[in-house]
């Protein structure tokens, strides 16, 4: 067990380390940089601007650079963010994301859980019907298109919420991450309906039926572990498509997390805090499949997978 | 897809009772059974084969240029029509027009003058207004101290746009008549129709403009003649053609009113309304369309070759270069793909070629291992072994015998890979990275949405241009997804249900 | 060809192991030995029977054979060439001459290809002959396994068990192989058409001069078509004696075992008939033996069993066996020591 | 992405600024007044001036200018009764992004302006009404030596939010902080006009020798390594562009020489220490003094009729000394910050708001109208429009351009100009026609350049494209920039003329003429100007023209190398005198960019420096203007800018200047009956 973690760990770090160089060097490789703008800039200015924000010397100096800076955790200072260093900048960033993040996972469990087994329980009646038409929808109709209708009903016609102002956590927090929630929702309610119809049928669940227990117990006790099976095994990948969709949920509602600094800092050439979002955002997708990965195998020791 | 789903018929040996030479059935008889009964998966089929065969034909379905900006008809509903001037193009007539000719209400629009104009707020949303012509001002809007921009009516029906300074006055403008008119009190009114189209005077004496363009002609030059409030005829040179006589225009005030042509008006239609620069949004759609699947079945055919080589040679070759590989893909699988998605066309500029090598090198690590995971099985089938037995050598046994064998799963896998590529162009598009071909922007359905939600007004004006692309996008996602679905369930029965 | 003119395929010491992986870089855990050390020949015109329990290595050693899993030690000699120790295009090459009829009709055959494509395939890797002489090829051969040369075109999942047998048989002798080695080609077919394939096999023999390697767990097809016998245990050939000489004669405590177990098709007969029941499960071949490999099974052993592997020794007139209990009687035929013990099965008439 | 939303103003508006070239004919004419006073000048002995924010002792006067500006603040402005105090005194406004900064040396946009005018007060201060300078921090001044010298008495209460007082020592101190080269501050050359400042700042200055910075080793230009040495010789010029690896030749022109032993090498200037210092010889020379308290002396290298504008620009507000010097970098955050304005930084969360409340400590506190300012950083306008919808801001500072048709019947919607102008470049560097290397490219012949900007429909472009009041430009410099110097009326509108050009420079009908591409950044609005110009100049010149299309920075990046035919691009001005959109076309001026070179041009530009007398300063700048949209056309000016947003009838006291400036102690919430 050691040993395995201990070899995922070190491809944890390879793959860290290989995301830091490509990052590095294609951020590096676009064109114009941070400091550029519609007026001219004095070179002796740039000169001491580059200097100040580690962009001087050659870019394989500034790689080592900025490696051994990472090495003591030191994501360096934004360029754009002039008075923050990307440390900090993360560090308040990063919590607002992860708890959108958080709400949206459980939000969506919620939804597709009580949809997907109440319509496996219900199988073929409407409600099977409407919530599975429900979760196609939620499917195919893309977060964007979603995330602004909610607001304009939620927020501009009723008055429920604010569009503004980021940060009453549990108020703010909604809109956005049932946005994000949606699609998984729908893919858990899909999941969960096709595990429990499938388990439903099967010997020893029509066996605790037959022995005359009580139908909330067949369901809870026997269906619901057995045919929830795939909704834990999807947990893993939704996790990671959670941190991709918070990308536009955060530019849609502006929360201001990880996703928006990300975007706004690749346009802005804020080489520093494109990479530590990088660095963030890699860092969590690695830790979720560690995670994963070591659930498998705690759970299934047929999935010793290399 | 290996195991027959259905076994042949138990046919006595030797004596063939199998009668008369029968084109062989494949295994896809079975699937293609079952798939034809998957109602919803063939109404996906349908939508798809119409969506395709729309953004294939685009060019002849759609009544007109999607870049084609008409100024004119800015944003209107769906359904709405006007005479078929379809763009502004800039034209003078040498001839025909003069003084005489021109209706006493135009002369006015001739050249610039002074318009004094002094405002009082009466009322929340009235306006006294003196101008120097009588005229009814149709909208203004203006905070004490401001500047304004404000639609005046001088006279009739032509209007004009008015800069008001800051003491109320209006700055510079072109005007009514000469000489100082007579002062009117005005009253405000939101103005509600838009023009079709519109003609004003050129620089110069006897210069007219003509903001028309027939569609699809490229017109040089027209003749004009006006009688009243009529252009009597407009004769056309279209390069490489005769000059005909082309249509009779209607012109009320400024404004294009009506085309004719042998008495019958000839109408633009706008299915779907026009955007905000009055492009015809039914033929943006359909463009769109052929950008968004284009893209899609590229990255897909990209994710698809990659992926299926990649993957079979890793399953079938083994060892430890399938262990180096897969530790690859491993690698790979766990970047921040989108990310490195938007840092590499921040870097290499968003050309749809950027886009799709750079979706489809995402999606083929998908594939890749779907693919290995399959030919990993195969591999140890008798079959294969039959096959190297009789001496088919590496690249014959993966290409002949592996490849063929796991198309299935690789056809279930790219009906959805291209709705997820579509949706991930859409995404890119919605945070501004929409692709281009030589720096030309692209209108995917993406962008079209991106569009529409931009502009969809508080209070759900507007919608149209949001809901028509979204709608399009969205039922064409489905049925790629139901088409998948249906495929998967056709082709494995066993993970029905499963998503 | 080989010195004495007749000796078709020389089996040396031919060991298969696999390695069980584990972790990321290949650590070897350890070691399936499924064949251990495995001598054979294949004479000319002759039917080798290789018999043994499920899991013996019979087809492993078929596999090892014919190059499908390289063998982790041995030769294999075909024509003098050893083609353990060739690879790539001149093993290719060398395939022609041996060819293999597989177990299961269904898995044997490329379900997304033709019968006309799958016979054809063999003449096709060799770029034998045009497309047309191909497809006369192909007509010739399945109607020399009893097919209607119209069938070419359809699928394998449209044929029967039989037939698709039949279509596998086609493909073998495509190439005009001298030695087809058959893996258990019957056992998976209904027992009515088992005959019927076993004789087109014994026909083919006849008519094309071939060689074959039948391995079975059938004894009694075996004894049917086998000139000579092979018995396998755990990796191993245990005995080895003309038909006749093994089953009237069986030496091997494990060959007597498995013998008795073969039913006798008369009730009476059969109700009396004793039956060696062999006790504990064939071992895990993933360990290295000291001595007899069927020592923990053999209600015979003796101490020296345990400690010392006996070797595949000629017991007389070509009848090898490797067990320390067989000796020979002073005429020179073979006994088992103590074999009185083992209630001899009697075999079948 | 609104990120142009910003760049667009932003980054022009930006900067620099400065003063009104008229600045007023002093009508109340403090002690020292008429034109070339010389009158002793001296820090003392100046009249304290009144408690009253009255208007300034002594403006310099200057030779031209009919027009008198407003001196001071007065009473029109304020609430007419007491109503007011009734409603809450909260303003809330998009500051349309999150700022960069709120250290004054680094800022460099126009949001940060606005941050950085609550928080913190010049010597003087933007007027409501005009911009013009008035008294802000300094309560009166004397200019003298032929507008030379000027002499601010600070006010005796203005204080820092800590309670601190404010000193003429700050205000040397945040100046000299602007000029070091720590923290690097782009706008530094907004000081240049004080005596000696631009060489302290270039590393000129020292005569004494300068010791190195111990990390000059890691970052030589030229790769060798130099220990720690004596600085023999300062080199100043600078190669232009910059390049990425100078070479030894050009690394010496942007170091300075140093020996140390037998070796010598060249090092870069940022690198030198002690030349900085601000108790160093250097910065001794440097024109600015601070004799006593409240006084401060500051000595221009030559008379800048707009020098008091630059004091109320973001680079000269102050910074709390002992606060930056304790906390570095941590010095500009809520809860650290230390302002003299009249607002403190209460809280800031960044990509949410920040918060001001009135400073208890601000001089003039019994004037600050609003208790509470909550500045949103909302760059995209659409949400913004939705929250100005939702009534949870008073105040927009732009609008969504895709919506321009719904917010213009917004009965808050204003607009207003703006002192700026929307052109396109030409590429007009000396290259082959693609087609054919024996001809020069059809772009470099200026009968061409005027055919296409004859071709344009401007007026349509406004009324039909932007929309927005924009109004069409044939001049280059914006109506409004200088009371006296009226817009240039350039070339008209002219099919014909403008075929007729395109013929006699050897494209008759546009045969032969290359493809022609418009350059614009990502953005609609650009996209819709670019391609009805396009449709322009196919229809009436027969040319073809392509659009690409660029991010931001790419964009940047090509017009910076000039690699494009078109491009489109934005002006505004710094300073209210044309002098602040003229002086960028000279040769190889730094924003010039495409590559146009014109000798009468330069002579005219660099003779307006000399000539003081106003009719022959306008007659020469509208030569030099006439080159530039008549003659030569470098340059194809569309529009003039607009400044328009929505602002809530309840918001008083906003008045719209050409510099979209307004001080936030004269703003009040009273809404209408």
């Amino acid at each position: 067990m050691l040993r395995f973690l201990a070899r995922r760990l070190a491809w944890t770090v390879l793959t860290l380390f290989l995301l830091v160089t490509i990052t590095f060097f294609m951020i590096r490789l676009a064109p114009g940089d941070p400091f550029s703008g519609e007026k001219d800039l004095d070179p002796e200015v740039r000169l001491q601007l580059n200097k100040k924000y580690g962009l001087d010397g050659p870019l394989h100096s500034q790689y080592l650079r900025y490696l051994g800076g990472l090495l003591q955790g030191d994501l360096g200072p934004s360029s754009k963010q002039k008075d923050f260093t990307v440390n900090e900048i993360l560090r308040s960033r990063f919590p607002v994301s992860l708890r959108l993040g958080f709400c949206a996972m459980v939000l969506a469990l919620l939804l597709g859980l009580t949809a997907g087994i109440v319509a496996a329980l219900r199988h073929n009646s409407p409600f099977d019907y409407a919530s599975m038409a429900g979760a196609t929808v939620g499917l195919a109709v893309p977060t964007f298109v979603v995330g602004p209708i909610l607001v304009l009903v939620f927020a501009l016609k009723l008055g429920w919420f604010n569009t503004v102002g980021f940060d009453v956590f549990p108020r703010d927090y909604i809109l956005p991450s049932l946005t994000l929630a949606l699609p998984f929702a729908a893919r858990i309610a899909r999941l969960a309906r096709a595990g429990m119809l499938e388990v439903i049928h099967q010997d020893y669940v029509r066996t605790a039926r037959a022995k005359g227990l009580l139908e909330r117990v067949v369901v809870l006790r026997h269906a619901v572990r057995g045919g929830l099976l795939p909704v834990v095994s999807y947990i893993g990948p939704a996790m990671a498509d959670i941190l991709a969709g918070s990308l536009v949920v955060e530019t849609i509602f502006r929360v201001p997390g990880l996703g928006w600094e990300f975007v706004t800092s690749a346009g802005n050439r804020d080489y520093m805090l494109v990479m530590g979002t990088v660095i963030v955002y890699g860092s969590m997708l690695v830790l979720f499949n560690l995670l994963v990965d070591l659930a498998y195998h705690l759970i299934d020791p047929r999935v010793r997978v290399a | 897809m290996s195991t027959p789903a259905a076994p042949g018929p138990t046919a006595p040996p030797a004596a063939a009772t199998l009668s008369p030479p029968v084109e062989g059935v494949s295994l896809w008889a079975d699937a293609r059974r079952r798939l034809l009964r998957n109602r919803m998966a063939m109404a996906g089929l349908v939508v798809i084969a119409v969506v395709g065969a729309s953004a294939l034909l685009a060019p002849w379905l759609s009544p007109s240029d999607p870049e084609m900006h008409r100024f004119f008809v800015l944003s209107t509903p769906p359904g709405s029509s006007h005479p078929d001037v379809r763009d502004v193009a800039l034209f003078s007539t040498d001839a025909p027009l003069n003084a005489r000719e021109v209706p006493d209400h135009l002369v006015g629009l001739r050249g610039p003058h002074e318009v004094r104009l002094e405002l009082r707020r009466l009322k929340e949303e009235e306006y006294r207004a003196v101008i120097t012509r009588s005229g009814r001002v149709k909208q203004l809007s203006l905070s004490e101290g401001a500047v304004g921009t404000a639609r005046v009516a001088v006279a009739g029906p032509d209007e004009f746009f008015l800069q008001i300074g800051p003491d109320g006055h209006p700055v510079a403008s072109p005007s009514a008549g000469g000489g100082p008119l007579e002062v009117h009190d005005v009253t405000l009114a939101v103005e509600e129709d838009l023009p079709p189209g519109f003609l004003r005077p050129g620089e110069g004496e006897g210069r007219w403009v003509l903001l028309v363009r027939r569609a699809r002609a490229r017109v040089e030059t027209a003749q004009l003649r006006l009688e009243g409030d009529r252009v009597s005829s407009i004769t056309v040179e279209s390069p490489g053609e005769r000059a005909r006589d082309v249509a009779v225009l209607e012109v009320r005030g400024g404004d294009v009113r009506g085309l004719y042509l042998d008495g019958r008006p000839i109408l633009a239609r706008h299915l779907f309304g026009t955007d905000r620069q009055g492009r015809d949004l039914l033929s943006r759609i359909l463009y769109g369309g052929r950008i968004s699947l284009l893209i899609a079945l590229l990255a897909t055919l990209v994710s698809l070759v990659i992926g299926v080589c990649y993957g079979a040679v890793s399953g079938y070759v083994g060892g430890l270069t399938d262990l180096l590989m897969m530790r690859v893909v491993d690698i790979l699988y766990g970047l921040p793909y989108i990310f490195l998605v938007i840092i590499l066309m921040v870097a290499f500029g968003k050309d749809i070629v950027v886009l799709f090598i750079a979706l489809g090198a995402v999606q083929w690590l998908t594939m890749a291992r779907i693919v290995r995971g399959q030919i990993l099985s195969l591999r140890e089938r008798e079959f294969i072994e039959a096959a190297r037995t009789a001496g088919a050598p590496g690249y014959a046994i993966v290409f002949r015998h592996l490849v063929p064998n796991v198309l299935g799963v690789v056809a279930v896998y790219t009906t959805l890979t291209i709705p997820a590529i579509v949706l991930q162009e859409s995404f890119l598009a919605f945070i501004g990275l929409g692709v281009q071909w030589e720096g030309r922007n692209l209108a995917s359905w993406g962008a079209l949405v991106k569009e529409g939600m931009d502009s969809l007004g508080h209070g759900g004006s507007h919608s149209w241009l949001l809901l028509f692309p979204a709608t399009v996008m969205s039922v064409s996602l489905f049925a790629f997804n139901f088409v998948g679905d249906g495929l998967r369930d056709a082709l494995d029965p066993q993970q029905k249900g499963r998503t | 060809m080989t010195a004495n003119g007749s000796l078709l395929l020389e089996v040396r010491g031919l060991k298969v192991h696999f390695p069980v992986v584990r972790g990321f870089i290949r650590r070897r855990r350890f070691l399936i030995r499924a064949v251990d050390g495995v001598d054979l020949d294949l004479h000319d015109g002759e039917t080798l029977g290789l018999v043994g329990e499920s899991g013996c290595g019979k087809s492993t050693l078929a596999r090892g054979v014919l190059q499908l899993h390289r063998p982790t030690a041995g030769e294999v000699r075909v024509g003098g060439v050893d083609l353990c120790s060739l690879s790539g295009e001149a093993l290719r090459q060398q395939r022609r001459q041996l060819q293999m009829i597989f177990q299961d009709p269904y898995a044997s055959l490329n379900p997304r290809m033709t019968v006309g494509a799958i016979v054809e395939e063999p003449l096709w890797n060799f770029g034998e002959g045009t497309r047309a002489e191909r497809r006369d090829r192909v007509a010739e051969l399945l109607q020399v396994v009893g097919l209607d040369p119209a069938f070419v075109r359809r699928y394998p999942h449209e044929f029967s068990g039989g037939q698709r047998q039949r279509i596998g048989v086609a493909r073998a002798l495509a190439l005009n192989p001298r030695i087809i080695i058959c893996d258990e080609p019957v056992s998976a077919l209904d027992v009515s058409i088992q005959a019927q394939v076993v004789n087109l096999l014994e026909e083919l023999q006849q008519r094309l001069h071939l060689s074959y390697v039948f391995i079975a767990h059938d004894l009694a097809v075996v004894r049917h078509i086998s000139d000579r016998v092979a018995v396998m245990y755990l990796g191993r050939i245990v005995e080895l004696a003309d038909r006749n000489a093994l089953y009237e004669n069986p030496l091997h405590p494990y060959t007597r075992a498995l013998l008795s177990a073969v039913p006798i098709p008369d009730p009476e007969v059969e109700s009396k008939r004793a039956r060696i029941v062999l006790r504990g499960d064939v071992p895990s071949p993933d360990r290295e033996f000291v001595g007899c490999r069927f020592a923990a099974r053999c209600p015979l052993k003796e101490p020296r069993c345990e400690t010392e592997d006996p070797p595949l020794r000629d017991a007389g007139g070509g009848h090898r066996v490797a067990c320390h209990l067989v000796e020979n009687r002073p005429d020179g035929t073979a006994f088992l020591r103590r074999g009185e013990s083992m209630s001899a099965a009697a075999p079948p008439a | 992405m609104s990120r142009r939303s910003r760049s667009l103003f932003g980054c022009l508006a930006a900067g620099a600024l400065a003063a009104l070239l008229i600045a007023s004919c002093g009508q109340k004419a403090g002690p020292v007044s008429g034109p070339g006073a010389t009158g002793p000048a001296g820090a003392v002995g100046l009249p304290d001036g009144a408690a009253t924010p009255a208007a300034p002792q002594a403006t310099w006067p200057p030779q031209w200018g009919p027009q008198p500006a407003p001196t001071g603040w007065d009473k029109q402005f304020e609430p007419t009764s007491q109503e007011w105090r009734k409603h809450a005194q909260v303003l809330r406004f998009n500051n349309g992004t999150e700022i960069e900064t709120l250290d004054p040396a680094r800022m460099t946009g126009v949001p940060e302006h606005r941050i950085i005018m609550a928080v913190c007060e010049g010597l003087t201060m933007y007027h409501p009404v005009s911009s013009e300078p008035m008294p802000g921090a300094a309560e009166s001044w004397v200019i003298s030596d032929g507008g030379r010298t000027y002499t601010f008495r600070i006010r005796a209460d203005a204080r820092w939010s800590n309670g601190d007082t404010v000193t003429a020592a700050d205000y040397r101190y945040s100046w000299w902080r602007v000029l070091a080269p720590q923290p690097p501050s782009q706008y530094s050359y907004m000081l240049f006009d004080i005596e000696n400042a631009k060489a302290f700042a270039e590393g000129r200055i020292a005569e004494t020798p300068l010791a190195l910075h111990r990390d000059a080793e890691r970052t030589q230009p030229n790769g060798q390594s130099l220990a720690v040495g004596e600085i023999v010789e300062v080199v100043k010029t600078w190669p232009d562009p910059l390049p990425e690896n100078p070479s030894d030749e050009e690394a010496k022109k942007f170091s300075v020489e140093v020996k140390c032993g037998e070796k010598s090498g060249w090092v870069g200037k940022s690198l030198l220490r002690g030349a900085w210092q601000l108790d160093g010889p250097g910065f001794a020379k440097v024109g600015i003094e601070a004799p006593g308290v409240r006084t401060l002396v500051v000595r221009l290298s030559e008379p800048k009729p707009f020098f008091l504008e630059v004091l109320s620009h973001e680079t000269s507000m102050p910074v709390h000394p002992p606060t930056v010097e304790k906390h570095g970098n941590q010095a500009f955050r809520a809860g650290v910050f230390v302002g003299n304005g009249p607002y403190v930084l209460k809280s800031w969360e960044p990509r949410v708001r920040m918060v001001f409340e009135k400073n208890p400590a601000y001089w003039g506190r019994d004037r600050v109208e609003l208790d509470r300012i909550v500045a949103h950083p909302v760059e995209n306008m659409e949400p913004a429009y939705a929250m100005y919808k939702a009534d949870e801001v008073d105040w927009l500072m732009d609008v969504p351009l895709a919506k321009i048709d719904e917010v213009k019947l917004h009965p808050d919607y204003y607009v207003a100009p703006l002192m700026g102008t929307y052109f396109y470049r030409v590429n007009c560097t000396a290259r082959p026609h693609p087609d054919d290397p024996s001809r020069p490219h059809p772009l470099t012949d200026r009968r061409v350049r005027q055919a296409l900007n004859m071709a344009m429909d401007k007026k349509t472009i406004c009324e039909k494209v932007t929309k927005a009041g924009q109004i069409p430009a044939s001049g280059y410099v914006p109506p409004g920039t200088a009371p006296w110097y009226e817009p240039l009326q350039g070339l008209p509108h002219d099919r014909e003329r403008a075929r007729a050009l395109l013929a006699e420079a050897g494209y008759p009908g546009g045969k032969g003429m290359p493809k022609i591409e418009i350059l614009y950044n990502t953005l609609e609005s650009h996209k819709t100007v670019a391609e009805a110009i396009a449709d322009m100049w196919q229809q009436n010149l027969g040319i073809t023209v392509g659009l690409h299309n660029a991010e931001w920075k790419v964009y940047l990046d090509q017009v910076d190398r000039i690699d494009y035919h078109i491009a489109r691009a934005g002006w505004i001005g710094d300073y209210l005198d044309p002098n602040t959109f003229l002086d960028m076309w000279v040769t190889k001026g730094g924003n010039n960019n495409t590559g146009w070179s014109h000798p009468e041009y330069d002579r005219l530009i660099e003779r307006v420096k000399e000539v003081g007398e106003p009719t022959k300063r306008r007659e020469t700048f509208r030569t030099a203007e006439r080159i530039l949209c008549v003659d030569e056309l470098p340059i194809l000016p569309i529009y003039y800018y607009v400044n328009k947003g929505l602002k809530k009838p309840k918001v008083r006291g906003v008045h719209m200047n050409i510099k979209d400036m307004h001080p936030w102690q004269y703003i009040w919430i009273e809404p209408e009956e």
